[in-house]
C-alpha cells in the first residue's frame, strides 16, 4: 500500500473532513463524539506512519494537487519536515484519549462535540501545514490551525480564558498578515507561489524588497513561534486553555511557526547579506527567551503557567539550533523540536489529570500527591527530568547536538546559556518533585484524591515510555534527520 | 494624466481620509459605519481597476456583513471609546 | 494618564520607523500595471494561456479558485466553516435569550421586505453565472448571508433562525466543506488526483457548478449563523 | 526627479503601507477592543489592497475571457488570493466579536484599562496566580 501516492493529501484532508463531520454526526452525544475523534486520530496516525515509511524506503515524494504541475497548481512535498506530522497526530491522538473525562468537567456538555471538531481541524491544519509546498497555502493552512487554536483557547470555563484567546488571536493575526505581506511581495517578484521555483527565480540584486518579504516572514513565523520578545501572548493562552489544549498548543501549534521558517528560509538562500544578520539575531533572541523563559518558570506558583514559560525557553534552544545553523546545531535543533513536543504534552496531561481530580493549580497545593495519585506523579516526574535534559532522557539529545553545534560555530557563550538555563529548568523540577513526593498534603482535596481514571493514565503511560524511547533511539533519529539539513535554507555556510 | 488615473488619485484620498477618520473618532458607532465607507471606497478602486470579483466580495463582506457584525456588538458593548 | 501619552509617543516612533523600510522596500517593487512585471508573465500567463477550456470557466478568478487551486478554496470553505463552529463553541454564554434591539421603523421594515427577494434572486444570479461574469461561490453566499441577516433585523433573528432546525442548519453550513471532500475524492477517478476535475468538459461543468451552489450555500448559512450567535437568538 | 516618478508610479502601494501604518497605529494604541479589531481589518484590507495592485495591469481587461475581448488581462492569482483573504478576515473578525462579548460578559468591560484594573484587586473573578504573573 505505499506505493499509493495519494495519502499525502489525505493525510490533511482526513482530519479536516472528520473535524467537519464531528458536530454534524455526534451532536449532544459527547461520548460518541469523543470515540469518533479518537477513531479520526488514529486513522490519520496510520497515514502518516503509511508515509514515513515511503519515506524512508523510497525518498522524498511530491504530489501535485488536482493534477496540475506547480506552474499551474499547488505542490505537496513530503520530506524530514513533512515527517513530524507522525509524531503530531500521534500525540493528538493521546490528547483525545486524555479529553474524555477532563472535557466533561472543563467544557460545558452542548459544546464537546464542537471541542473534538475544533482539535481535529487543528490537527488537519497542523499537517497541511507541514507538507505544503506552496506559499499560499502555507499561509491557508496557517490560518485554518490558527482559528481553530483560538477558539480552543476559549472553551475553557474561566473568565480569563476570552481575554486570554483574544490576546493570542490579535498577535495571531498580525502575524498572519505579516506573512501574507510577505507572499505578496514574493509573488510580485517572482510572479509564482511555489516555494522551490520561488526560491530560483527570487533575484536578490535589487535586496529591498527581499529584505521585507523576508523580514515579514522572519517576524510572522517568530510570533507564531513565541520567540522572545514577541512570546508574551503564550503564557495566557496556554494557562486558561483546559490541559489537552495547552498540551497541543505547546507540543505542536507554537513548533508550526518553527516549521515555517525551516520552509520559507530556503528563498532567501542567494542572499548572504540577507539571511546572516537574519539568522543571527534569531540566535541571540532564542539565547534571551531561553534565559528568560526559564527564569519566569522558577518564579511562578500555577503549574500551568510554569509549563508555557517552559515552552517558551525550550523555543529558545530550538531557535539557537536554527539560528546557528551548523549541521549539528540545525539536526539537535529538529530533533528537539519532536523530543519537546512529547514531553510538553507529558507534563500539561499530568497536570491536567491533577486539576481534573483535584483542581488544584498551585505547586505549593500539589503536596503529598505522590502517595495518593502514584502513576500521574511519576508520569509527571519521568517528564520534568526529562524536561530538564538528563542524558538517558528524551530531552538531553536535542540539547547536546545544539550545544556541539554551537562549539562548531565557535560561539561557547550559546552552551553557557543552554547550560544555565538547564540548570533553572532543573531548579524548578526538583522544586515540584520535591513538593509531591517529599511534602505532606497541605490540602483536603489533595489529601483525599484518588488515581486518575484509565482513559487518562493509558496517555501518560505511553508518554513516559516514549520519553525514555526517544532518549534511548537519538542516534537513530539523528540519522534520520541528517540527510534534510543539507537541503536547508539553501545550503549550510 | 488621464482622467482615470485622477479618478484613482481621488479613490486613494479618499481611503486615506476614511482611515484616518476611523482612527481619530471616539465613537465606536461613527467609526463603524465610516468603515463601512471605507471598504466600499476600496471597492470601487478595485471594480475601476479590473477586479471585478474581489470587488464585489470586498462590498458585500466589508461595507455589509462586517459593518452589521460591528454595530450588533456595539450595541452590547457601549458606543462611546473611553 | 501619562504613561498612556508616553505609550503613544512611543508607537508613534516605532510607526515613524516602519514606515521608511515599507516605504524604500514598496518603491523598489517592479512597477504596478506593466505587462513585462513577473506578476503578469509567469503563472498568470499560464492561465491566460491556458484559456477558458482548460481553466473549466471563462471567468479565469472562477477557474484558479476552482480548478487550479483548488485545495486552497478547500481550506478556506472550512476556515469559515470553523469560525462558525468557533463562535457556536465560544458563544454560549454570551447568548442572552430575548435580547432582540428596538424593531426598526415601518420605512426600513416595508423596504427590507420588498427587497428581499430580490437580493435572494441576485444571491442565486451570481452563483450560478460565476463561470462566465464575475462572481461565484463566495460572493453569492456572501450576498445570500448579507440576505438573510437584513431579513432578522426585521423579522427578528428567531424567526429566521427559525426557518430550519438547528440540525438542518449544522448540516446547511456544512455543505461547502462535504460537497468539496466528495468532489476532491472523485477527482481520483477522474483525473487521477485529489481534487482534479477531470478532462471531460462536461464532467468538469457538472463539477464546478455543484461546488459554486455548495460553497454559496454553505457560506451563506455560516454568515448568518454567525450573525445568529452575535445578535443572541431567542432559542439558546 | 525620478524619485518622484517613482513614487508616483508606485502610489498605489504608497496608499497600502500608508493604510497599514494607520490599522497598526489603531490596533496598538486604542483602549478599546472593539476599535481594535475595526483596527485589525484595516490592517487586513490594506494588504489585500496590495496584492490585488501587484495583479493590476494599465487599460487591461479583468481575466474574464470571454469571446471577443483582447488586450492585455489582469493577473487572476492576486484576485484568487485576496478572496481567500477576505473570508478569513471575516471568519477571525466573528471570532473576535465573540470574545469581545464573553469578555464584556464575564469581566464587565471591553476597556483594556478598565479590565486590568479589575485584574489587581486581591478576590477578582480570575483566579489570582495566573491573573498577577501576565506581564501584557
Amino acid at each position: 500500500m505505499t506505493e499509493w501516492p495519494h495519502w499525502l493529501p489525505i493525510l490533511a484532508v482526513l482530519p479536516l473532513v472528520g473535524g467537519a463531520l464531528t458536530p454534524l454526526l455526534f451532536h449532544r452525544r459527547p461520548v460518541a463524539a469523543w470515540f469518533w475523534a479518537v477513531s479520526v486520530a488514529a486513522a490519520t496516525t496510520l497515514v502518516a506512519m503509511t508515509l514515513l515509511l515511503k519515506l524512508i524506503a523510497s525518498g522524498g515524494l511530491s504530489y501535485a494537487v488536482g493534477g496540475w504541475l506547480p506552474q499551474y497548481g499547488i505542490e505537496l512535498r513530503f520530506d524530514e519536515i513533512g515527517a513530524f506530522a507522525l509524531p503530531a497526530s500521534l500525540l493528538v491522538l493521546l490528547s483525545l484519549s486524555f479529553s474524555r473525562h477532563y472535557v466533561a468537567r472543563a467544557v460545558d456538555s452542548g459544546r464537546i462535540s464542537f471541542y473534538y471538531a475544533l482539535i481535529l481541524i487543528n490537527l488537519g491544519g497542523l499537517n497541511g501545514f507541514l507538507i505544503t509546498g506552496d506559499l499560499f497555502n502555507l499561509f491557508v493552512f496557517m490560518e485554518i490551525f490558527s482559528v481553530s487554536a483560538y477558539a480552543l483557547v476559549a472553551t475553557a470555563r474561566e473568565p480569563v480564558a476570552a481575554l486570554a484567546a483574544l490576546k493570542y488571536l490579535f498577535l495571531g493575526a498580525l502575524s498572519s498578515l505579516l506573512v501574507l505581506f510577505s507572499v505578496g511581495v514574493v509573488f510580485a517578484m517572482t510572479g509564482t507561489l511555489n516555494i522551490e521555483d520561488a526560491a530560483a527565480d527570487l533575484d536578490l540584486s535589487t535586496p529591498m524588497p527581499a529584505a521585507l518579504a523576508l523580514a515579514g516572514l522572519a517576524t510572522g513565523f517568530a510570533v507564531k513561534a513565541a520567540l522572545f520578545p514577541v512570546h508574551f501572548w503564550l503564557p495566557d493562552a496556554h494557562a486558561a486553555a483546559p490541559a489537552p489544549v495547552s498540551a497541543i498548543l505547546s507540543a505542536l501549534v507554537v513548533k508550526a511557526g518553527v516549521v515555517g521558517l525551516l520552509r520559507t528560509l530556503e528563498l532567501f538562500a542567494g542572499g548572504e547579506g540577507l539571511l546572516q544578520p537574519m539568522l543571527n539575531s534569531i540566535v541571540w533572541l532564542g539565547a534571551l527567551g531561553a534565559l528568560g523563559g526559564a527564569l519566569m518558570a522558577l518564579v511562578q506558583r500555577d503549574i500551568k503557567l510554569m509549563l508555557a514559560y517552559s515552552t517558551v525557553a525550550n523555543i529558545g534552544y530550538i531557535l539557537i539550533g536554527l539560528g546557528l545553523s551548523t549541521a549539528s546545531a540545525t539536526t539537535g535543533a529538529m530533533i528537539h523540536v519532536v523530543n519537546h513536543a512529547v514531553i510538553k504534552v507529558l507534563l500539561f496531561l499530568a497536570a491536567g489529570a491533577f486539576i481534573h481530580r483535584t483542581g488544584l493549580r498551585c505547586i505549593d497545593d500539589l503536596r503529598g500527591l505522590a502517595r495518593r495519585m502514584p502513576f500521574t506523579a511519576f508520569a509527571m516526574g519521568v517528564g520534568l527530568v526529562s524536561l530538564s535534559g538528563v542524558p538517558p532522557m528524551a530531552g538531553f539529545v536535542g540539547k547536546w547536538q545544539i550545544a556541539v553545534g554551537a562549539l562548531q560555530a565557535g560561539r561557547p557563550i550559546l552552551v553557557a546559556v543552554l547550560v544555565i538555563a538547564g540548570l533553572l529548568v532543573l531548579a524548578f523540577s526538583v522544586r515540584v518533585t520535591n513538593a509531591m513526593y517529599f511534602r505532606p498534603p497541605s490540602r483536603i482535596s489533595a489529601a483525599a484524591a484518588t488515581e486518575a481514571p484509565v482513559s487518562m493514565l493509558f496517555p501518560l503511560l505511553v508518554l513516559t515510555a516514549g520519553c525514555f524511547g526517544l532518549g534511548m533511539a537519538g542516534q537513530v533519529m539523528l540519522r534520520f534527520v541528517a540527510p534534510a539539513v543539507p537541503g536547508l535554507y539553501g545550503g549550510i555556510p | 494624466m488621464s482622467p482615470t488615473d485622477v479618478l484613482d488619485l481621488v479613490l486613494l484620498a479618499l481611503l486615506l481620509t476614511c482611515a484616518i477618520g476611523i482612527a481619530r473618532l471616539k465613537d465606536l458607532a461613527a467609526a463603524a459605519i465610516l468603515f463601512s465607507a471605507y471598504s466600499f471606497i476600496l471597492c470601487l478602486v478595485w471594480a475601476h481597476r479590473g477586479a471585478p470579483d474581489v470587488a464585489m466580495t470586498e462590498a458585500a463582506v466589508g461595507a455589509g456583513i462586517t459593518t452589521v457584525l460591528f454595530l450588533t456588538v456595539i450595541s452590547r458593548v457601549g458606543r462611546r471609546e473611553k | 494618564m501619562n504613561n498612556r501619552k508616553s505609550a503613544r509617543v512611543l508607537t508613534m516612533a516605532l510607526m515613524a520607523a516602519l514606515a521608511v523600510p515599507l516605504t524604500y522596500g514598496v518603491l523598489q517593487l517592479p512597477t504596478p500595471g506593466q505587462a513585462d512585471a513577473p506578476a503578469h508573465s509567469n503563472v498568470s500567463a499560464k492561465y491566460i494561456e491556458a484559456g477558458a477550456e482548460l481553466a473549466g470557466s471563462e471567468n479565469l478568478v472562477t477557474g484558479v479558485l476552482l480548478n487550479f487551486r483548488a485545495l486552497d478554496t478547500f481550506g478556506e470553505v472550512l476556515v469559515i466553516f470553523t469560525a462558525w463552529l468557533a463562535v457556536a463553541a465560544v458563544a454560549g454564554g454570551a447568548r442572552e435569550a430575548g435580547q432582540d434591539s428596538i424593531p426598526p421603523s415601518p420605512i426600513v421594515d416595508y423596504v427590507i421586505r420588498l427587497l428581499g427577494p430580490f437580493i435572494a434572486i441576485f444571491a442565486v444570479f451570481v452563483i450560478v453565472n460565476g463561470h462566465v461574469l464575475p462572481g461565484g461561490g463566495f460572493q453569492g453566499g456572501v450576498v445570500l448571508g448579507a440576505m438573510l441577516i437584513m431579513l432578522s433585523l426585521v423579522l427578528g433573528t428567531g424567526v429566521v433562525e427559525g426557518v430550519f432546525s438547528d440540525r438542518v442548519w449544522i448540516w446547511l453550513r456544512a455543505a461547502g466543506v462535504l460537497v468539496f471532500a466528495m468532489v476532491a475524492l472523485l477527482g481520483l477517478p477522474a483525473a487521477g488526483f485529489l481534487f482534479g476535475l477531470g478532462q471531460a468538459p462536461a464532467l468538469r461543468q457538472a463539477l464546478m457548478m455543484a461546488l459554486e451552489l455548495a460553497i454559496g450555500v454553505g457560506g451563506g448559512a455560516v454568515l448568518a449563523g454567525l450573525y445568529f450567535s452575535i445578535a443572541g437568538t431567542h432559542r439558546s | 526627479m525620478n524619485l518622484a516618478a517613482e513614487a508616483f508610479s508606485h502610489v498605489d502601494y504608497l496608499v497600502t503601507v500608508a493604510l497599514f501604518l494607520i490599522g497598526a497605529w489603531i490596533l496598538l494604541t486604542s483602549g478599546n477592543l472593539v476599535k481594535k479589531v475595526i483596527g485589525l481589518n484595516i490592517m487586513e484590507t490594506s494588504v489585500f489592497a496590495f496584492i490585488v495592485t501587484t495583479g493590476m495591469i494599465d487599460d487591461g481587461a479583468p481575466p474574464l475571457l470571454a469571446a471577443g475581448v483582447e488586450g492585455p488581462f489582469a493577473s487572476p492569482l492576486p484576485h484568487a488570493l485576496v478572496l481567500t483573504g477576505i473570508v478569513v478576515a471575516v471568519s477571525v473578525t466573528s471570532l473576535a466579536l465573540v470574545l469581545i462579548l464573553r469578555v464584556k460578559a464575564e469581566l464587565g468591560s471591553v476597556e483594556l484599562d478598565e479590565i486590568a484594573s479589575a485584574g489587581e484587586q486581591p478576590g477578582a473573578a480570575a483566579p489570582p496566580d495566573s491573573r498577577g504573573h501576565a506581564n501584557d
